[in-house]
């Protein structure tokens, strides 16, 4: 709760977004029925395989989560408009959670196939890198009273991270070059394509409504701050 | 006063160092987070290869605690110095010792929800093979976190007085604290390897017998420590 | 930058300290609450001595001084919570001390959000809830409009005539005006006006400060 | 908190702003000082909007908070010498500001060691330095003894003759009786009781401070 | 404003930082002692075998150089911040980012200086053979040291404003220093173990381009954190 606060609004309204939930979870899990079903077992892995369907849509709605983060906070900066600054804060939220799902999954995976929960391969260890930076950039935010320097701040923030995951990639990438190389994920064959791409749309619309909700939340979150200012208004009355 | 008293205050002062920790949201998850990046910058400086890492997988675990926890005992203080609270704290009738009974408790809590994290994620990431006598392990660990927080909260409430706390606090505590890293480092290592025949009962004797120097030495200087 | 205060407050006193900045009020205060040890020379609170017996000073003593002493992640009433608990007092009165400061309104609020006069509110607040025997109030108008000023002196009274005493910083007599008995000044580190015995009212009643000459030294 | 504060300050008027605790005057003068930002309306400084104009605004600005915004390990002459250089003045007249506010048996001692008043008399040192077009002064009397008090006023009237402008925070009128134009109340966010024009002298002058109607509005 | 306006106001800044630094007691030399202290610790984590440390070396003395710097940059906000100094300096006319470069260079000098006492006493103890071509190592220490310094003052800049700085600043700072890190751990390796022919020069480039990235980033993202 700060003294200075952006233009108070509306708390905004659910529209149709609750149907949009419904209807992304029902495709969600006939994405996930159709691709189980219709990819063959892998030579190699085996049933194994279907972690894919679960494991690289989370990884790829990851990036499209921390690229909102990127742009909204973009726009913070230049319009100042606390709308946008809320909705970094979500996108980089649920982006968060996908981020640790594919770690997760990729774990879960990497035991039976690898043989190993984790390995310093490149890619694993970026992820967990891009991890920490959003882990930190919430830290940030929950760290800050103040809204408007949580807005500025945490936009910088979230700008400077955005830009940094590539490099890290990259440096990592190097780094793990420079030494042995362990078996890395497989590269795509094509008849586990449309699976794949199904489930990677089923996450994205899971990731939206997600997102929407999370920025509803925060929205009502802000004006419940609003509330509990005017309440703290002029200190003692009397 | 009577000793249900202190018991009163200890709890009170337990609460609210819990709380504001809680309150300052990320407080606690912020620690924790801090220890999993600390382990992963190990993980880079101490380059890829598997074998390397897990050699140093035991002295690297105890290090993270140890660097994300010196913060902890810092904020502990750092909770009382904004708005001179401490000076208020310090004037409440009744023994001192309990104000550092309370800290001390609280920050156990703390620095143990802290480790429970940490090694979880070490083991995951330098692959360490978890050891059938797991539970003296957990004991070890136990030990080690005493040690290290009773000195911590006491180093804490000095430098917490001088401005640059911050580097104050671990240049006072790491020297002092390094036999019963050491012991706790070695006792750990020798359970990830599996050599246990080779001392590790020294070890532990020695971090026991530490343990207890160091609370009888804390709660006994606390006093003139705060007083001034 | 004490060299001999020499000064005597008797319960049921309310006395004014003045002196120019920097002359040594607030670390006077400070020793007499056990904050500080003065480097010679002794002081005496209810007969306890404030080196020696500084567990029996603290149960008398209540001090507000420059700076608040709130903790900012708690509400105000968790404050007075935690205060209540460390003092061994009945949680039961805290609201009825938050109501007579004026807080009611922000009770659950966090502290951090408070403004200036608004935490030094909830100090008194804290005071109120202690009811202690010897007030040591460093410049307690400071941040307090008028309310809170009327608010600061209504206590300050009450605790007189509960025959408490009370050593009240100031440098602008003017608020302070109705609850002073007697005013001592501090020039060069010594009592520059010790006021005459006959000057106090209650001379039977017990020391409530005793700083006989030469005490509180701290060259 | 502040809905729609409407005030207007004159060159060579020095105003006196009141109201109760946590009613957002030190908010106001935040803002003024363009230290933070409004939500909503404007404010400006010598015609410069606070807002986007903020370089211009600094330029004129003086600012007297609750805190002295020292530098603790510098000694009060280092300190005074960093603001010079910051404000691209010469250091010659260090000493003589020093000197007026009687600090000069302490120029080489550390800031740590001051007492409360004298950090503050430091601070009005600084202001002294700078001279500013508009002084913005936040509760100025606080810790200051009654010669400390007289320094102050007589650096604001300096100020008003000089054509200068001030906005002073106040709780308590008597030290501040003399130097005062006029007073402006803030109640539940509004300017409760806004001087008639012919109250304020000068009435031609430029307008130190602008808020038209609704401005500062944080909701 | 005048350029040279800025340049008196950077020297100004840079003398009290440097000044307020020399003056409160634990200020360098704590440092550093620290910077070393941690160097011992990781002796002891890594165990006694030559070999392991000599490998170790390179990335550990990164590490300490980190650890120990990072508490640097929050100091330097630090003393702005107790007595509100931080507002004064904010009012004070002309460009704000005089102010980031001024704390900037001062942490520079500082991080610096540091660094050679923990290098000479971390060449000791890791019983580091100095390489011929220890000049460019050198210019490669310079690199990380500008990479790691301006994201740290540029990050401390909020963290110290915030609670529960000493937890925000390398949470925040770690993970994004991460390449920097990565290239000068291995460049600096590269030299001591002499194999220079793999890639020494990608690393040394990368190292190059990410500092003129945060250099570039970091003055221009100031502005608007320092604003607030
Ligand atoms: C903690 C462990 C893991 C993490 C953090 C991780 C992370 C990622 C990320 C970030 C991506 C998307 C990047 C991209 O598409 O280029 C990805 C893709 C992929 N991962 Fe993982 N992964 C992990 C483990 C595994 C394992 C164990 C396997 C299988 C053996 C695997 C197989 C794949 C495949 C097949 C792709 C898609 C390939 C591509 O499109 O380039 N991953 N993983
Ligand atoms: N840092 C802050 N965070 C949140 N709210 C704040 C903050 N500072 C002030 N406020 C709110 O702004 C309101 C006005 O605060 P401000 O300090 O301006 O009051 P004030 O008029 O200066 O009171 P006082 O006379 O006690 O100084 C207060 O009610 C407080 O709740
Ligand atoms: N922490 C300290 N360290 C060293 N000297 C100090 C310290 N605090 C105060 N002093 C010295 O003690 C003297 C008295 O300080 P004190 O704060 O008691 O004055 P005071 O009477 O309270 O002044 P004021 O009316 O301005 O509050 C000052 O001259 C100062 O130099
Ligand atoms: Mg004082
Ligand atoms: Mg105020």
């Amino acid at each position: 709760m700060s003294p200075v606060t952006a233009n108070t609004f509306d708390a905004p309204e659910a529209g149709r977004w609750p149907l949009f939930g419904w209807l992304s979870f029902a495709f969600f899990a006939f994405a996930q029925v159709y691709a189980v079903a219709t990819s063959p077992a892998d030579q190699m892995m085996g049933h194994l395989q279907k972690m894919m369907y679960v494991h690289v849509p989370a990884a790829w709605v990851t990036f499209v989560a921390f690229g909102i983060v990127l742009w909204t906070s973009v726009l913070f900066l230049w319009k100042e408009d606390e709308r946008h600054d809320l909705m970094a804060a979500s996108a980089a939220e649920i982006g968060a959670v996908f981020c640790g799902l594919t770690l997760i999954l990729g774990m879960i995976w990497g035991r039976p196939t690898w043989g190993v929960w984790w390995s310093w391969d490149a890619r694993l260890t970026s992820t967990l890198v891009l991890f920490l930076i959003f882990v930190g950039y919430l830290a940030l935010r929950s760290f800050v009273e103040d809204a408007q320097r949580r807005g500025q701040w945490s936009a910088a923030v979230g700008i400077l991270g955005a830009i940094n995951v590539p490099i890290v990639w990259m440096s990592v990438k190097w780094w793990r070059t420079l030494h042995q190389l362990q078996s890395d994920p497989r590269s795509l064959s094509p008849e586990y394509a449309r699976g794949l791409v199904l489930n990677a749309l089923a996450f994205l619309f899971l990731m939206i409504f997600f997102i929407r909700r999370r920025y509803e939340a925060a929205r009502y979150e802000r004006a419940a701050e609003h509330a509990s200012q005017a309440a703290a208004l002029g200190g003692y009355n009397g | 006063m009577a000793l249900h008293d202190d018991m009163r205050r200890i709890r009170a002062i337990v609460w609210k160092d819990l709380t504001t920790e809680r309150r300052s949201k990320a407080g606690f998850n912020a620690v924790a987070a801090l220890g999993v990046t600390i382990l992963v910058l190990f993980g880079f400086a101490l380059g890829p290869d598997t074998k390397a890492l897990q050699d140093a997988a035991a002295g690297v675990l105890w290090l993270a605690v140890l660097f994300a926890g010196v913060l902890a005992f810092n904020r502990s203080y750092q909770v009382e110095l904004d708005g001179g609270a401490l000076e208020v704290l310090l004037l409440y009738p009744g023994a001192r010792w309990a104000i550092f009974a309370g800290k001390l408790i609280a920050n156990l809590i703390f620095v143990l929800a802290m480790l429970v994290i940490v090694v979880a994620v070490g083991i995951v990431l330098f692959q360490v093979r978890i050891p059938a006598q797991w539970p003296s392990l957990i004991g070890i660990m136990l030990l080690g976190v005493i040690g290290l927080v009773s000195l911590g909260t006491f180093y804490a409430a000095m430098s917490s007085r001088s401005r640059a706390r911050e580097v104050l606090l671990p240049l006072l505590l790491y020297p002092m604290l390094i036999p019963v890293l050491l012991a706790s480092m070695e006792a750990t290592k020798a359970f990830l390897t599996g050599d246990i025949m080779n001392a590790v009962g020294a070890w532990v004797q020695m971090l026991a017998l530490f343990d207890v120097i160091f609370l009888v030495a804390t709660f006994w200087a606390f006093e003139s420590v705060i007083e001034v | 930058m004490l060299r001999g205060i020499n000064l005597q407050v008797r319960a049921g006193e309310i006395v004014g300290l003045l002196g120019h900045n920097g002359c040594g009020k607030s670390t006077l205060l400070r020793i007499v609450a056990t904050l500080l040890k003065s480097s010679a020379g002794e002081a005496y609170v209810y007969g306890a001595n404030v080196r020696t017996q500084g567990d029996d000073v603290r149960t008398h003593v209540g001090f507000f001084a420059h700076v608040p002493g709130l903790y900012d992640d708690l509400s105000a009433r968790e404050n007075l919570a935690f205060a209540a608990t460390m003092l061994g007092l009945p949680a039961a009165d805290i609201d009825a001390a938050i109501e007579r400061v004026g807080l009611a309104h922000v009770t659950n609020e966090r502290v951090r959000g408070f403004s200036a006069g608004m935490q030094r509110r909830l100090s008194l607040a804290r005071l109120i809830l202690q009811r202690p025997r010897l007030l040591l109030l460093d410049e307690p108008y400071n941040n307090l409009d008028t309310a809170g000023i009327a608010l600061m002196n209504g206590f300050i009274d009450e605790l007189g005539e509960a025959g408490g005493a009370a050593l009240v910083v100031v440098h602008d007599l003017v608020p302070a005006a109705g609850v002073l008995d007697r005013t001592v000044t501090i020039r060069d580190g010594r009592v520059a006006a010790p006021a005459p015995e006959d000057f106090t009212h209650g001379g039977t009643s017990p020391e409530a400060i005793t700083l006989p000459a030469g005490a509180a030294g701290i060259s």
